[in-house]
């Protein structure tokens, strides 16, 4: 019916979109040929070796030869190799994903859990403590530079009165998990985990809990002041139930929205976040393969990150046509 | 140009919010000291005093173990004493490791982000208004060829590419000179001034997309007016209604947007110069990455001070867009960022 | 004489904005008689859906309703509050407006239900017509089985009944029975297979068929008195005349009075037995149809009726009243007669404050026929009519 | 309102036709769905004649504004020809198009939207000028100065006047010259010359020979700017605003005074031919009688022809002389307005009249026999006369002997067999009780069979045959042949009538 329709037409553009991100991600690797070969070559290597190496690594060939070639290793899920690190782009990637996948959901969680309440309140609750309260907060949640929180508290928490891990990620998620089922207490990981995963979750997700606030506080004035709410309530609907099934369904959809939109935000504050912490998750690799000037390893990222961005707008394209069936009719 | 109803509904709503005011006197204040940075900063901010390293800021003192090695009788004996370090004078905001003055660092600081943030912003606003105003009133295939252009530029997170982009191109540095200095208005100042270059240019690629949203979002819905429908009655061409019908109708969220761009550009600046990846080592970002080693060794300020520089300056810039954005309501909830 | 429903008193409402206070409805008394419906005709800015929401209680800040008494007929209400609120119960008339804010909102479905003039923006687009007309009757049911006649602001409906209900469809605030209730509603109001459109979404259907949506969904509750602000304004005029079928079908069916709010003098015409003309926050004349159309006294609704084109013939010439509607700010409104500046036949006398009297006129069907004009007691006379040059803007009040 | 002669026709509309097209973007393509197309206006015919004012009535969805602004291009018509003044304008190109531009304009209906809220009223107003590059001089319009000489020292003779060419830039040329008039007159310091009136975008200066003969020479002073301004105020005045309130801007005027600025500006660039889409419908009831009337007094004076687009028929009676009534892409009935509104011949323009409520005790409880179901929507039109499914007055096929309400149930049946509307189950229940209730009055024995057939089709939802059964008996001429309005002064496209 009308949302699958919807559902296929939304797939067909994010693979438009994904293909559009590979083309960008070549454009990079093409403007930097002469890296790749210095990648691999010795330093003092002359031009006749340099020529040969091109040759087996097939830059000679022209462009578009490349540019299919690269897209058939593509599919196939070969990311390419890594000259400097000698082994291939997408073991090592897909290793470091969960890491971040997990930073990343803490972070979301703990936003989505924190700011949709306080958002609501603020906004039902008007010129109240909690109306100053959340918007302070808001405000200097989106004016704070999340490494520098992570450091601020590494600095208080950390050193002062050393309960929080300041780096690394001893326990993790899957730990957890395991540790239902397995030998191990459950509690005790889950205290470990909580201890590495709490400072660099609190330092990412703070940006995005005064975001969502804000979103949430300013979507629910402006549905509650729209005619039909004043209509609703000449039903005779009880007050909640006008702010809650009313109002604050029609506020979520766009807050949804951004969210998807503010993803890439998310990745890259969770880039830096791991630089603080030393967080083994894709955004280090990513600066270390920078510095090490590791092209075939950068651009695997890239497309890794480019995918993800694609999928989470498509699911949230779909929550969004749940919540409101408009957006699948016109 | 701007109608004096905007100036009315900007002034009735700045007298009545209070955070407006702050938000002013932040912003203001910002731009004063990186505009006049050589008359503020009491020091050279690169010139390093080895011998003042490591001051804590005035109102603390810092008690610190200082090792000493001499040699006693042919072996080498290390000692370590406690050594109490006070708050110098002249150096309000304490020094860094190696003895350059804090509150200069900071003052310079604030030229470079604002310098970024700004030129970032402008530039971006460039791009990506004429084409999301283009796209946004011809519809049709040009339209759709800008979305999915956009959707795959929103797909690189603008951290990770301004690396992507610096590691390939390098931290081509632009070196201004500092018109005060030439001039002899001050001296013992650097004369001269590095603006990262390339950080500017990966912003402005990466955030004209959200300028050109927000165009093409006034566009489809200012094209419909019936206004606009006159204009092209009474014969103006295509580019008329664009230039004075569609711009001045859609400036009110592209200057809201603008506000939260900037403050969004300062955080990816200091990020950038964080992780090393900035062409000017005169920035906040950088600092707190010195300050960092120097955590644990109990010299907190170092890190700290040029992070408050950060929020003072973001915080200021963000009320003056809810000012902005109160006053003359234009929409827009949650575009933009970095 | 038909018994009186609902009786307003000196019904005050202002706005406290930045630019002043804005007096929307200044001192209003009108009757609704049972059974009948009550016209209020006035054109843009006069008041006319601010008097509307006062009565429901509805006005949103910076409105309030400063003073006015509004009486309603309830017997049973009139009982339980006759000790608590003695000086609130006359008889069988309750002042709703010294109730306890829980029992007000008590009346918003059995004693009065309201629609509103543009039918989309008056429905959630992104929850099922059939659902939001099943709310109305659930809320109502749910009023019912509670004997006190008062509501609390959640009755039961909390954060965490609306998590249970998003993520557990099965147990629903809305029981089946609403539904099903809402579907036969939507049958009663002439809406074709009504089990189909009930599942569909406001976007998916006509604004006629929609407004007949709204007409179930004010039905919900069997109200006394129905408040229609604009019912047909949006709509074209064959759905138009389909509607004011309607409504007055259901009103003899549910012989509920209905309060008919609108600018169209046609649709006051085929619709209402009494009238009421606002004009700038006032109701400036008062009474029978035939009073107010055959033989109006207040210069305004003569020039009114007078400028309205007439479909069966096309006058020459159209006489329309000079000048613009006034701003009702309370700064530039002084104590004078507010049509004065617009009136052919100002006088001197005009520029004092002027009661509402009645109409001495023995030919007319004297059914309360009252007018807030000084010809309906003294002919106008030539001598002291006002200056055409009179400058009205020296008039700003004191205190300003 | 003009007497019914009819000067030959300024514009003729020839079948014209305007399509948009949904889902065709490059994805549905991809997805299969094919391009479905809206037909908004669907083949209109018509003329409008010098100095006359025609209607176009219709309910919303008719397509009447969409055909407004195709007339003047604010939209491409998919195919049919425009005639204007003997030009086809949907071919022109553009340089005869703003040539065009100059001689048809347009207002608009709501006041808030017409008018850009970023533009000061003058400049509203200018801006056509603006565009044009008026007001150029035109080379065929002479340019005289008449000089009365007040002074003793001079006589007549003596003197001669020169007048710039470009004089009619600022006077408006009466029968072909732009004339002047300057007095000369003796002061303390010589002679001067001082203008009648345009004193303020004219300068005058007087030359004393040395053999006492004066040149008075008179040339344009002032700047195209100023020129505009002036003209703006004239126009801010002719249409009943103050030309000294050029600088204040739109929200600071009421609905009324809006549509005002919007008609100044329509005016601004001295059009013949005036689209009005709906001026009116947004103003209150006594703004709307200054505004109706404004549109009269202007007609007269400048001569316009105007094509009044409007929902509201009372005030469509009372400024029309001709009439279009419309109903969903094309054109029921034509003809001069007392004979449509006293005599009307299309029986949706009578449902029309019938529903429209008057303002008049006898108005009171009055019952209206209206149209059953909606507008149906304009992507699938009903085949044959598109107001059959919700025409009072179907024509039953011969043979076929049943009052129009019955027959009217029978063509609401059709319509949801084939929109497949009906729910089986409900059929299920009985056949005869479906129908019983479907149709509130007995049928004649024949037709019950044919019904109950159907019917029996629908229990066990063969549609096709269901459809085709009912099709067999009651297929009318009105789904079959789409009707035609003639050439006569008063036509209707409806079978009853031919």
């Amino acid at each position: 019916m009308a949302l699958g329709r919807f559902a296929i037409k939304r797939t067909l553009q994010g693979i438009g979109v994904v293909w559009g991100v590979i083309t960008v991600v070549f454009a990079l690797r093409f403007v930097t040929p002469g890296s790749a070969i210095n990648a691999v070559a010795p330093l003092d290597a002359d031009q006749e070796t340099r020529q040969a190496i091109a040759a087996e690594l097939g830059l000679d060939q022209p462009l578009y030869l490349q540019y299919g070639q690269y897209l058939f290793d593509l599919i196939q899920g070969d990311l390419g190799f890594s000259y400097i690190r000698g082994q291939a782009v997408t073991p090592l990637v897909l290793s470091k994903i969960p890491a971040t996948v997990e930073l990343a959901l803490a972070a979301t969680f703990v936003a989505i859990v924190l700011s949709i309440p306080l958002g609501v309140l603020s906004a039902t609750r008007r010129n109240q403590p909690v109306d100053y309260g959340a918007t302070l907060f808001s405000l200097v949640g989106i004016s704070t530079p999340n490494f520098w929180l992570g450091i601020m508290m590494i600095l208080v928490l950390a050193v002062e009165f050393g309960i929080f891990n300041t780096s690394g990620r001893g326990v993790n998620a899957g730990d957890v998990l395991l540790s239902i089922v397995g030998p191990e207490r459950f509690l005790d990981t889950l205290i470990g985990w909580l201890t590495y995963i709490t400072l660099p979750a609190i330092a990412l997700g703070t940006y995005f809990t005064a975001l969502i606030t804000r979103l949430t506080r300013s979507g629910m004035l402006e549905e509650l002041g729209k005619p039909y709410i004043r209509a609703t309530r000449a039903k005779g609907l009880p007050e909640t139930l006008v702010q809650y099934k009313h109002a604050l369904r029609n506020t979520l959809t766009p807050v949804i929205t951004v969210l998807g939109l503010q993803l890439g935000t998310l990745i890259g504050g969770a880039v830096i976040t791991e630089a603080v912490f030393t967080w083994p998750g894709l955004g280090t690799l990513i600066i270390r393969s920078i510095n090490l000037r590791d092209w075939p390893l950068l651009q695997g990222s890239l497309i890794v990150i480019g995918i993800s961005f694609v999928l989470v707008n498509i699911l949230v394209d779909m929550i969004y046509a749940y919540l409101d069936p408009r957006v699948v009719y016109d | 140009m701007v109608s004096k109803r905007v100036v009315q509904n900007l002034r009735k709503e700045f007298r009545q919010s209070g955070l407006a005011k702050l938000g002013l006197v932040l912003v203001v204040s910002i731009i004063l000291v990186a505009v006049f940075a050589p008359f503020i900063a009491p020091h050279n901010p690169t010139t390093q005093e080895l011998g003042q390293a490591q001051l804590p800021p005035l109102g603390f003192s810092e008690t610190k173990e200082a090792t000493t090695s001499e040699m006693v009788d042919g072996e080498v004996v290390t000692k370590t004493v406690e050594k109490r370090v006070e708050a110098n004078a002249a150096h309000p905001l304490g020094t860094d490791g190696l003895g350059r003055d804090m509150l200069s660092r900071t003052v310079y600081g604030a030229r470079t982000s604002l310098m970024v943030g700004v030129l970032g912003t402008v530039f971006a606003a460039l791009v990506g208004v004429p084409i999301g105003l283009i796209a946004g009133y011809y519809g049709g295939k040009f339209d759709d060829g800008l979305m999915r252009f956009a959707d795959v530029s929103l797909a690189f997170p603008s951290l990770v590419l301004a690396i992507a982009l610096i590691g390939l191109w390098g931290r081509a540095a632009v070196v201004l000179p500092d018109p005060f200095v030439s001039a002899g208005l001050v001296s013992g100042m650097p004369s001269t001034f590095t603006l990262p270059g390339t950080v500017v240019i990966v912003v402005g690629l990466v955030n004209w997309v959200w300028f050109a949203r927000i165009a093409r979002g006034e566009a489809l819905s200012l094209r419909d007016e019936e206004y606009v429908k006159a204009a092209r009655a009474l014969g103006a061409s295509d580019s008329t209604i664009l230039g004075s019908h569609m711009l001045p109708n859609a400036i009110t969220p592209i200057i809201v947007l603008a506000t939260v761009q900037v403050a969004a550009i300062i955080l990816l600046e200091s990020s950038l110069s964080f992780l090393g990846f900035s062409g000017t080592t005169l920035s906040w970002g950088f600092d707190i990455a010195q300050g960092r080693n120097y955590i644990s060794s109990g010299q907190w300020w170092i890190a700290t001070i040029p992070g408050l520089a950060i929020m003072w300056s973001v915080i200021g810039i963000n009320l003056i867009g809810d000012w902005l954005r109160d006053a003359l309501d234009p929409g827009i909830e949650g575009e933009g960022g970095v | 004489m038909t018994e009186e429903i609902l009786r307003v008193r000196n019904l005050t409402t202002r706005f406290f904005t930045e630019e002043g206070q804005i007096n929307a409805v200044e001192h209003v008394d009108f009757d609704v008689r049972d059974g009948e419906v009550f016209g209020i005709v006035g054109e843009s800015g006069s008041g006319k859906s601010v008097t509307a929401l006062s009565i429901i209680d509805l006005v949103e800040s910076p409105g309030r309703i400063v003073e006015g008494e509004v009486w309603y007929r309830n017997a049973d209400l009139a009982d339980e509050h006759r000790e608590s609120h003695p000086d609130a119960v006359d008889g069988e008339f309750v002042d709703i407006r010294q109730l306890p804010e829980a029992t007000r909102r008590w009346l918003r479905g059995p004693a009065f239900a309201t629609i509103f003039q543009d039918p989309m923006s008056s429905l959630n687009p992104s929850i099922t017509v059939g659902e939001q007309i099943a709310e109305a009757v659930e809320v109502q049911r749910r009023a019912r089985a509670n004997p006190r006649r008062t509501r609390s602001r959640t009755q039961g409906y909390g954060l965490s009944r609306f998590l249970l209900d998003s993520v557990l469809p099965s147990q629903h605030y809305v029981s089946e029975e609403s539904h099903d209730h809402a579907v036969e509603l939507l049958e009663q109001v002439g809406i074709p297979d009504p089990a189909e459109r009930a599942t569909e979404y406001p976007h998916q259907f006509s604004g006629g068929m929609l407004q007949r949506a709204m007409v179930a969904q004010a039905l919900a509750g069997e109200p006394d008195v129905l408040i229609a602000d604009e019912p047909t304004t949006a709509l074209d005029v064959t759905i138009q005349a389909q509607i004011l079928n309607l409504l007055s079908d259901l009103q003899q069916e549910e012989d509920m009075s209905v309060v008919l709010i609108t600018h169209n003098l046609g649709v006051i015409a085929r619709m209402c037995n009494r009238v009421g003309v606002m004009y700038a926050g006032e109701i400036v004349e008062r009474g029978s149809l035939v009073d107010v159309f055959e033989n109006p006294v207040h210069p305004y609704t003569q020039g009114l009726l007078g400028s309205i084109p007439d479909i069966e013939d096309p006058s020459p010439r159209l006489s329309p009243i000079e000048g613009n509607v006034p701003s009702l700010l309370d700064s530039q409104m002084g104590d004078r007669c507010y049509f004065a500046d617009r009136c052919p036949k100002a006088m001197e006398v005009c520029l004092t404050p002027v009661a509402e009297r009645d109409v001495q006129d023995e030919s007319a069907s004297t059914d309360g026929h009252r007018v807030r004009c000084v010809l309906a007691d003294q002919p106008y006379n030539e001598a002291d009519a006002l200056a055409e040059s009179y400058d009205w803007s020296t008039e700003v009040s004191a205190d300003d | 309102m003009t007497e019914l002669d009819l000067g030959d026709p300024l514009l003729q509309v020839q079948d014209l036709e305007k399509y948009y097209y949904e889902q065709d973007s490059f994805l549905d393509s991809l997805l299969g769905n094919e391009a479905r197309s809206v037909k908004a206006v669907d083949g209109i015919s018509f003329d409008v004649h010098e100095g006359e004012t025609l209607g176009l009535v219709g309910e919303s969805g008719c397509g009447k504004s969409t055909t407004g602004e195709t007339l003047l291009r604010l939209r491409e018509a998919t195919n049919g020809t425009v005639t204007f003044d003997g030009e086809d304008v949907l071919a022109l190109d553009n340089e005869e198009m703003e040539q065009f531009r100059r001689r048809a304009q347009i207002v608009f209906q709501d006041p808030f939207s017409s008018l850009d809220p970023r533009m000061s009223v003058g400049a509203i107003v200018t801006e056509g000028l603006k565009i044009h590059g008026l007001p150029a001089t035109n080379p065929d319009v002479e340019t005289a100065v008449d000089v009365t000489v007040e002074a003793a020292s001079v006589d007549a003779s003596q003197v001669t006047a020169t007048a710039a060419d470009d004089l009619d830039r600022v006077v408006d040329p009466e029968n072909g010259v732009a004339r002047v008039r300057v007095t000369l007159h003796e002061t303390a310091d010589g002679l001067k010359a001082t203008l009648d009136d345009h004193g303020e975008l004219l300068g005058v200066d007087v030359e004393e020979a040395g053999d006492g003969s004066v040149t008075v020479s008179v040339e344009v002073s002032a700047s195209d700017r100023k020129i505009r301004r002036t003209r703006a105020g004239r126009l801010l005045e002719r249409v009943g605003l103050s030309s000294d309130q050029l600088d204040r801007y739109p929200h600071e005027y009421s609905g009324g005074q809006r549509q005002r600025v919007g008609i100044a500006r329509a005016l601004a660039l001295d059009p013949e031919f005036i689209v009005l889409d709906e001026p009116v419908s947004a103003l209150d009831v006594s703004v709307q009688a200054q505004v109706l009337n404004l549109l009269d007094d202007l007609q007269d004076e400048f001569g316009l022809t105007y094509l009044f687009i409007a929902h509201d028929l009372s005030v469509v009676r009372h400024i029309c002389d001709r009439v279009a009534v419309m109903y969903l892409g094309k054109v029921a009935e034509i003809g001069p307005t007392d004979e449509i509104f006293e005599a009307p011949e299309h029986p949706y323009t009578k449902a029309l009249l019938e529903s429209v409520p008057r303002a008049e005790v006898s108005e009171q409880g009055r019952r209206v026999e209206t149209l059953s179901g909606d507008v149906p929507s304009p992507r699938n039109p009903p085949s044959g006369c598109r107001f059959r499914t919700r025409c009072p007055q179907v024509i039953p096929p011969d043979g076929v002997e049943l009052e129009q309400q019955a027959f009217r149930r029978v063509m609401d049946l059709r319509d949801s067999v084939e929109g497949r509307d009906i729910n089986p189950d409900n059929v299920r229940g009985g056949t005869a009780a479906f129908r019983k209730s479907f149709f509130e009055m007995e049928l004649p024995r024949e037709d019950v069979e044919v019904v109950e057939e159907a019917l029996g089709y629908v229990v066990t939802e063969d549609w096709d045959a269901a459809a085709e059964t009912l099709r067999e008996r009651y297929e009318s001429i009105c789904e079959t042949t789409e009707p035609v309005t003639g050439e006569e002064r008063h036509t209707a496209a409806c079978h009853l009538v031919d």
